[in-house]
């Protein structure tokens, strides 16, 4: 890469993967269109995550599905809504420059190899499996709890690509250090952590619970300490680049995340507050505390907390 | 009281008003909503059914809001049945709006159905601003005209600006809405237009702007899940009507290649106007 | 109990226990001082749990062992820090009206029937069994995270006393409704729902984790959604009262964990900014609540939210 | 610049001095300790080995603070040896602090060692509130006092009012405190008595003071662990010291069956002072 671009001290290697900064869209966050993430990348984004696709197209559940709980901090359960293998790959069909990487969700490894084999052939960075999505049944974390659908799921999807597969973890009944493990033993290159945690709000006036699926997912500030948590035991056990998710909402939290373990660290719920320029602003940030340390470059602090 | 525009609120109906058999108005107490301005929406939450964007209908009285809605599917026909006393939530108002610039002397506000309820805000905005008004409201019927006195109180200082039309003549002049403003861009000049219904109408009135090099700002819709700027499912090309939008000036509209040509359905699929 | 009793309408039961309000402190908070029951007694607590008490006395981890993040959230890894069963038991022993539950902790059935053994004269309404405490080698959560060892350690309990037992569960690496259905199948009476969430935070500036252990446990506002979706699971699931806990900080909370289920709530964290003033606070307003909505008594919400 | 008193802040130290073989003061760079109260707390943080309570040493320049600390375990000798350019993290300043009345003539202020830290403090207030201060530092041997020029200069109007004693007679007058208060009691009336030093030395200051009817306030320690009234360790009969004081009256501590006699270890039981 030049030595004159821009953004060179902030680039960063995940596995095959290389990033001109270390800041990637969270799954499910603006996810389904070419033209945001062509916006997302002028803002300077290093990656996109898609939203998690699946087999056929699935609508989600009714609204309310996203809410804000105050705080900076979200409950979703939008029910996995995307449009389906077919239609999303004709989405992405034109991509040339925009480094994606694709989340897949299903529920079966036929599943997985059908969407890996139509979506190989475009230009993409890899895959994420979302193995932790907490409110839809039969998908997500009802597969991450299970180690041996895990293990199935992974190799299926790594008998069918050569790209870079992570697979994605959150807190479910299954300890996210095993998952990981699991994840890894069965092929996959990097893990991604964590995913919303399980959790639901009701309104005491109705005296009913808001989200329409009742119970959906925590995300944003209130889980940052959590995501650090599994960011640091998970490159603390296992020998694989993790990429950090949950509430980050600045470059200090970026760095913190980096600092704990994380090779690039996702941004989702914040997008709410500030819009796609959050990219932008933080990048610059990222860049400031780089120079201003004096680093060559911004993995030097990758795991870094680990020495003490 | 909330000051947080995200923070649900549980309000109680206090009136509703019949504007057609397939249309109400839902009035209820809420500060922040009260004050909305022209082209901002709520989250308008139906306990256990839906929550669907609504924009904000005006009502005078202070500290009230209201909202129309037209009768459709079952989050909008759940609203529509929803009685006096009855509880709905909402957050927002959500947005950006239409501009008003102090510069303008004389706009053009064209539109109907609900798409009225935005515009109806703007036309009381102008008028406190001292912006001469000309208001057309489109529609295919007779029956599905309404808002028409509403609209006539707030423009009063002038009759002849209120124009009404129907595609089949039943009401007003005969014609579209695109057809009527033809001819009245042909004997007045505006400062700007302003639009609010049917995309494939706004895409109409969006390019006879540009025609006549008038400005132009059109509120958009698309299907909304989050309302903040997170899902991603109201995108518009590149923007996200619930944020960048809801309104957008011709300028913006005549790149995009969605506007007037698809929308995203519920599970994100790309679906062309027929 | 006397109609004219000022809290008459906020009386509840769980199990054997009644209690003249639904608010309880929180274990490991203020916990250790028969003088403190006292005062948050005449505060007008319902009743108090002790700090987790083990056989021999814990000195804990060096400090900082609590940290605030911001936003009503905590991190604390104190290790369990308690004076011992025997000087414990000496604290209390003048107890007369203070509705006391003892929690206990530790890694064997023997311990844990020594410590009832020692207890179970003392004027208290009953046991806590911390099974989640995520910070601790060998207790807590390790134990809470293997059902047979839960099961064991619960029968143990059983066998030395008559008084109600509450098992408190938290978010580990099993189902919180499994780990509570072992405890009820064991002879539990009660379950507490949550404990602190594993987590972690990072000071960016000197890169070094803040907790002496590192790895310590979140409280707080950011963990309230997901108490409450314990509780409602828990609720749901099982048929036994369900203390709620996890993030209350007014009387909203208090009524959203009850009509997700609980009988009666925990507060914790909170006491930080607000002092042990709040119980006095937040009972009025309960109170004022209850006569607003003109119930008879508060506990007709317990678990209303499940109706819809 | 934070302002919340629970944010960590991460310092440099600037300057280190020497006050005795075992005693050193750090000066730091924090704008809200800069402003602490007299009898105010820090919990200073020193990365991966220890977090200790701290009272908050004056220091004249403008956004400075600075603590003084005696060499005794693990994190106060860690902290001693912290060098220029070191950082520490901290946090608060917490607790309640001495109340110093508009109406107050003369107070007398009795302590010794780093208990001085949070009598200083005061000094110079009441210093400001033109309030005249007879301070009276207690040490065992000459070698053990220090701040005296520090002292001297806050209360510079009035040299005879700084009284110093050491148990050995090798500085000042042979006695201790308390034998020194009660002779200035009997020479001067005070409007309020306050100290801060070894537990035992405060009840027999708070107990002369009662006896005399002089209203006393009294900074105590205890093991901290949260500072911010959670954690319960810092308990001293029905107050937590952390949040309740570290300041209390001798009205409130005549009543509490600790003061004086007892204290919780790390671990929470109670140990009596020998
Ligand atoms: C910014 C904005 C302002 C609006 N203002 C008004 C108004 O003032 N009055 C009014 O009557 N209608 C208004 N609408 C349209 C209204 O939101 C939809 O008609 C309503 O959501 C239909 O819901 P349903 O459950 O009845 O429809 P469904 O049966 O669920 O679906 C029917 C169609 O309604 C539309 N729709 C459904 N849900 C949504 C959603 N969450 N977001 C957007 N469109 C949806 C879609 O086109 C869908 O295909 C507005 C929409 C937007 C985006
Ligand atoms: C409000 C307050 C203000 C203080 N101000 C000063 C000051 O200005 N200068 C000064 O030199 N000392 C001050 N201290 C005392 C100081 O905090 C302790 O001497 C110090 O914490 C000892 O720590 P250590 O690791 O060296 O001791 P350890 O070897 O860990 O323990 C030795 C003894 O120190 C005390 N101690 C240890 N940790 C704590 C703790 N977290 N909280 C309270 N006491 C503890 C206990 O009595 C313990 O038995 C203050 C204490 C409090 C509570
Ligand atoms: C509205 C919404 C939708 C989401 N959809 C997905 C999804 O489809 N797949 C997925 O792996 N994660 C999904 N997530 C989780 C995010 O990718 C991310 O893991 C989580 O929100 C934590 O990051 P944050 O705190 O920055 O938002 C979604 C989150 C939100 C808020
Ligand atoms: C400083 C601190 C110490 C705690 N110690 C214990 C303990 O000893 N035993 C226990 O079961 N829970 C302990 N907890 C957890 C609390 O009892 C409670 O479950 C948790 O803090 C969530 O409630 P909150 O959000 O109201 O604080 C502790 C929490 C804190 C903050
Ligand atoms: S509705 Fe979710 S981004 Fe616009
Ligand atoms: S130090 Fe924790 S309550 Fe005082």
């Amino acid at each position: 890469m030049d030595i004159n671009d821009k953004n060179y001290n902030l680039s960063v290697e995940i596995d095959k993967i290389h990033l001109r900064n270390p800041t990637m869209l969270a799954s499910g966050i603006l996810g389904i269109s070419q033209s945001i993430f062509e916006r997302l990348y002028k803002e300077n984004v290093g990656a996109v995550v898609t939203k998690s696709i699946s087999v056929n197209p699935m609508k989600g559940y009714p609204n309310p599905t996203v809410i804000s709980i105050g705080g900076g901090s979200y409950l979703n359960a939008v029910g996995l809504s995307n449009p389906g293998v077919d239609a999303f790959s004709k989405e992405l069909s034109k991509n040339k420059k925009i480094p994606i990487m694709i989340s897949l969700v299903g529920s079966s490894e036929k599943e997985f190899s059908r969407m890996v084999k139509v979506f190989d052939s475009l230009s993409i960075l890899g895959y994420e499996i979302n193995l932790s999505c907490p409110h839809v049944s039969k998908m997500g974390m009802e597969v991450g709890d299970d180690p041996e659908a895990v293990n199935k799921i992974v190799k299926t999807v790594r008998m069918n690509t050569t790209k870079p597969i992570s697979v994605k973890v959150g807190v479910g009944s299954i300890d996210v250090v095993e998952l990981a493990r699991v994840a890894i033993d069965a092929g996959a290159n990097i893990i991604t952590a964590i995913n919303t945690l399980r959790a639901m709000t009701i309104d005491i006036e109705t005296m009913m619970p808001i989200l329409s699926n009742r119970v959906g997912g925590l995300s944003g500030t209130a889980i940052k300490p959590i995501g650090v948590r599994c960011v640091y035991e998970i490159s603390k056990n296992i020998k694989a680049p993790v990429i950090g998710c949950g509430g980050v909402s600045s470059w200090q939290d970026i760095i913190e995340y980096m600092m704990a373990g994380a090779s690039a660290v996702q941004i989702g719920s914040v997008l709410g507050s500030n819009g796609p320029k959050i990219f932008n602003r933080i990048t610059k940030d990222l860049k400031n505390y780089v120079e201003k340390k004096g680093m060559k470059n911004i993995s030097e602090i990758v795991g870094i907390a680990h020495k003490y | 009281m909330p000051t947080n525009i995200d923070n649900r609120r549980i309000v109680r109906i206090e009136q509703t008003i019949v504007e057609t058999p397939t249309v109400k108005t839902l009035v209820f107490k809420d500060s922040l909503s009260h004050t909305a301005k022209p082209g901002q929406f709520l989250m308008i939450w139906i306990p256990r059914i839906e929550e669907i964007p609504m924009s904000v209908m005006i009502n005078s009285k202070d500290g009230y809001a209201a909202v129309t809605i037209r009768k459709s599917g079952v989050g909008s026909t759940a609203l529509f049945e929803r009685k006096t006393g009855d509880l709905v939530g909402l957050r927002g108002p959500y947005g950006n709006s239409y501009t008003l610039k102090k510069s303008y002397k004389k706009i053009l506000i064209a539109g109907g159905g609900t798409g009225l309820v935005p515009l109806l805000r703007l036309a009381s905005y102008a008028q406190k601003l001292k912006i001469q008004s000309t208001v057309i409201i489109g529609a295919r019927t007779k029956g599905e005209v309404f808002f028409e006195n509403i609209a006539r109180k707030i423009i009063q200082d002038n009759d002849s600006s209120l124009k009404i039309c129907t595609d089949d003549g039943s009401y007003g002049i005969r014609g579209t809405t695109v057809e009527l403003m033809s001819k009245v861009l042909h004997e007045n000049t505006f400062d700007c237009v302003f639009t609010c219904g049917p995309e494939l109408m706004m895409r109409k009135v969006v390019d006879l702007s540009n025609e006549n090099s008038i400005p132009v700002e059109a509120s958009l819709e698309r299907y909304m899940k989050c309302g903040i700027g997170i899902c991603g499912s109201c995108c518009l090309d590149a923007s996200l009507v619930c944020q960048d939008g809801t309104v957008f000036s011709g300028r913006q509209l005549s790149k995009m290649l969605d506007f007037g040509n698809s929308y995203r359905d519920k599970d994100g699929q790309r679906i062309n106007y027929s």
